[in-house]
């Protein structure tokens, strides 16, 4: 797949229908997704990229280099928010320098299925393993986040604090994580015969769903627009040079443990995506000074469109130099 | 009248809906009603009601009881809306009917 | 002030809504407002607002009215409200705009 | 594909779930489909249909047959509310006159798309343009609807005048033209690609969800039938015989232009339908004086269910006789 | 199919999901799926199944047969309700004797469809004729259960009494059962044709739609679990007793009648679930003294996962022994 | 008590709701809240709350504020509520808390 074909696949669904979504808000148009229907579509995501997951995880086994792709992922989802709130602190104070780290140590399971299926046209393959990073990376930036913020905030209300532990609990039993790990394990021990019997819900029509959420992700990053022109230039620069440079990171890390071009991808995207769903949920209880009105609109309406418009041709592009 | 009761409304962030529910519980009030899908605007910005990117919603809790009742309520829930936003707002009401 | 009204608000399980709307109705007051994703909890258990398991919702009516058209109300909705369960509740307002 | 046949076909899916949620309506069945759902199947069906389009409009190409269907359904959408106005000024006032003639000179897209199934039953096919079509008759009946409501109507409060500059954007993007335009161009630019990726979400089960929605619109049908009594006999009368006139209207343009039998069958259901949702949305804001209660109910109550069961048999035969 | 391949079919989708959906409660998550989309999927559910159902009764016909089967049907859903409201009423008073008796004289659509399931995977086939018999148990022990109420039960306010027939109307023509009958005549009437249409709607996705559904089945039973302690022993004994001598009468019938093994199979699983959707919302209604938190939790909590985990394996190995 | 409040009660056709956030928004008051799925009945016919058929349903903003924001809000709202239908009422209410 040479680079003209890669940019040919962003005139097929389903991205093309992001970019519908963002000018139906920019055009001011009153298109609006039912909110249960965006749950629903997004549950239904999970369990299917999760039940694949687990099926191509009964199918590869559990080699060393799961092992490693496994630690590497936890490594990378402990180190990004630290380095990504050294250079936030310079601009931000501690709790939007602390919540916004966080968002890009985790990862955006819509940004890796979008990746998903650019491998697919090009008929390359990646593991289940893949899925398991990917839930293994959602949450430990939550906990770096907030440790950061008690560490470097100044506050009175000491009595107000959540409790620690059901903070840690509250991180790793989200509903996304739930869903996603609770398939893969459905589809793991279920594998074959599994998969002929949910095929046709979470396999064929699972591009379709994708199509439509993103109609919806356009929308709700659309009407996030504004806020960036009120986060400046650096947040501006921060959300497309951070996954820039964890890309790179990613990159290197494939190559120390050989990963193949397939999950070589799947691992630099889950470096390069920041989180703008499980993250800012727990962001909003935990460090309740942090702006949502910041952190949202970075990770949803700067980074997320950067990767899928920019980031993942690029990724796919020097991987393919790399491997090919 | 004997029937004169108070009526608190409570709104804050969706996300906590589960946390609120609990405080007012253990006060030991008789009963609450929530509503789940509440959008608005105040200090902390624009809830436009959508569920993605994070839950941009809030959550509305309403409780009718007795003045001491709703001293507790109040003080129950005083440091979670005080901390993490949202409003509270008491008025009088009556009961008609309820048993 | 000449146009003050009565606010009703009616909270009860939604099985009976069907059948409070056509009471309400017929005491022929000129509108009400009708919530129909209700949570909550009373006398009568938690109402987590989930729609499987026979409706654990509720459902919410608001009437605004004079105190003559209120008291019919009231009267009308006593009869289920007091077998069924549920709250009725009456606070002070004004009218600012309607026609 | 004899008139039989024909009969035949309103007793498969999808059409007869629309009377079973009629006769739940009538039998005060508590039956209800979800809001939300309601949202969520009418913009899949608009993306499904949009898509498709687009896909037939690559493979067709913009040919000059083409122009003259755009040209004549424009002209369509603009000659009809004026001379349904005309009708209508006998027996109603200004506001519920112009109303009602706006959505008479719109569309209705589940129409449409249930007449396009009569033609899949019968193997014959119709133009992606008919598609654009559709999007463009949806809204200029709404600016002369208000035009003739503002000349013949005298009112004192003209500083509360809508802006006519917002109401002509309001009405050119609801969401509903925005994703069927959108899906069209989508469909238009990744084309059989495309269409391969799409085809199980948008196609395969598009018969089912047409069902659902049916069964929905059945039921909201259903509990207009009431205000249809005091509507009146002439509003009855107005609500049959106008898309009667309109669909002789359309016969008579296709054959001037020479369409085929398919795009000739579309182009008249086009010309045959009212418009029950967009319309009324825009009227409810431009001509607030005019009662919903009666606009609605005429083409959701009584132009939409002669048309499934009378109206598109009919005209399907009609044209079959011409061009069979 | 031997005894292991039987439980192995507990592990293949979609009955993990309802494991999945109980354990995201007890873990505590917050792991929620919208009320619309639980509404739209059940809807969904009855839809494809009445459907189904009806296409096969086309191919089956009306024999003497499927009489026997619908008479049966409805005497144990007559009789059901009498004999455990006997055996309710030594613990319970009499209004919440009589709606948790009357819970168990209905039927379960859910577990229905998950034992059709098994069927499917063991491709034996049962009759159209088990769906019609579904609908016809379904409201019986409602009327039964209102009667042992108001014969039993000594009330002051006679005049708060629901009407009685306006109670046998809303019984018999919940949501519920007109979509099922109505798809079920809709299927018998366009048989092969719909069937053909509808496949891919009704069919390809059923089980991917259904392991959804168990999922939310699975978080409502699991918030429910809590009520069970409240319950005590008794209720706890009766939900598992009572469905498995259900499930001998079942079994007895059916050898009487001559059932087939596949006919046979779902007529023990009718008889042996138990509704914790129709009845309870009726039973709110008609005898409001009853505590819902008492009469759902018995069926949702305890009799529908024991029919899904235990039950129905079961009653397949037992009937097995009796046809193999 | 200082911290008197009133507050306001907004209830018309969902279609005027992005026109009436904008006036309110206009007035400078600090927040409101909004519900996006309201049924109910008055002068124009019933709602039944279903989204299909040109959206009959209504929306609910409710704005807390002082006397004086209290008539800025109203008098901005009145033209679109006095022209194109719905309710606005006026109640008395404590702010509680609120930062
Ligand atoms: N003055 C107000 N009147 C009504 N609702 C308000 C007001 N201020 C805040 N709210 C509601 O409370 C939510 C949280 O408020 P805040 O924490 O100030 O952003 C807002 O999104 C509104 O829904
Ligand atoms: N004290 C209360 N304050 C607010 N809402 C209440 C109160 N008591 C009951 N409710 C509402 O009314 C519903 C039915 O009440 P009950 O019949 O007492 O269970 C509850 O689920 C609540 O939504
Ligand atoms: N008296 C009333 N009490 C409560 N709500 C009302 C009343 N009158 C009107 N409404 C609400 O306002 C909406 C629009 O009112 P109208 O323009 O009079 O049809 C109705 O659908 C009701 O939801
Ligand atoms: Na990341
Ligand atoms: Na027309
Ligand atoms: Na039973």
């Amino acid at each position: 797949m040479d680079i003209e074909q890669l940019l040919g696949n962003f005139l097929a669904p389903p991205v093309p229908f992001f970019f519908l979504g963002l000018i139906a808000v920019l055009a001011k148009s009153d298109l609006e997704i039912p909110q249960q229907i965006s749950k629903f579509i997004s549950l239904y995501l999970l369990m299917a990229i999760g039940f694949k997951g687990g099926v191509e995880l009964h199918h590869s086994g559990f080699s060393t280099q799961v092992g490693l792709v496994l630690l590497f992922a936890m490594l990378m989802a402990i180190i990004t928010p630290l380095y990504a709130y050294w250079i936030l602190k310079k601009r931000l104070d501690v709790p939007n320098a602390a919540a916004l780290a966080a968002a890009f140590g985790s990862v955006s399971a819509v940004t890796f299925i979008t990746a998903s299926n650019i491998l697919q046209d090009a008929d390359i393959k990646y593991g289940g393993e893949m899925i398991a990073a990917m839930a293994l990376m959602e949450s430990p930036s939550i906990i770096i986040g907030v440790w950061l913020y008690r560490k470097y905030h100044d506050h009175g209300t000491n009595a107000q604090h959540m409790d620690f532990k059901e903070l840690v609990r509250e991180a790793f039993l989200n509903g996304s994580i739930v869903v996603l790990l609770g398939s893969l394990i459905v589809g793991l021990v279920s594998h074959d015969k599994g998969m002929q019997i949910m095929k046709p819900f979470t396999g064929d029509i699972f591009k379709g769903m994708l199509s439509f959420f993103l109609l919806d992700m356009g929308v709700v990053a659309g009407r996030r627009l504004g806020a960036i022109k009120q986060a400046g230039l650096f947040l501006i620069g921060f959300g497309i040079l951070l996954p820039l440079f964890n890309a790179c990171l990613g990159i290197a890390i494939s190559s120390l443990i050989g990963l193949n071009q397939g999950n070589a991808f799947m691992f630099t995207v889950l470096c390069a995506s920041a989180s703008y769903i499980a993250v800012p949920a727990a962001m909003r209880i935990a460090v309740p000074e942090a702006n949502p009105g910041i952190y949202v609109p970075v990770a949803l309406a700067i980074t997320f469109p950067f990767n899928i418009m920019v980031g993942l041709p690029l990724y796919y592009y020097v991987l393919e130099r790399i491997h090919g | 009248m004997e029937n004169d009761i108070k009526k608190i409304e409570i709104i804050t962030d969706y996300a906590f809906l589960n946390r609120l529910v609990k405080l007012i519980d253990d006060t030991g009030v008789s009963g609450y009603t929530i509503l789940k899908d509440v959008a608005g605007k105040g200090l902390r910005g624009s809830k436009d009601g959508h569920g993605i990117a994070g839950g941009f919603k809030n959550c509305y809790i309403m409780v009718c009881c007795d003045e001491i009742e709703a001293r507790k309520v109040v003080e129950a829930v005083r440091g979670v809306i005080s901390r993490y936003g949202g409003i509270c707002i008491v008025s009088d009401a009556h009961w008609v009917i309820h048993n």
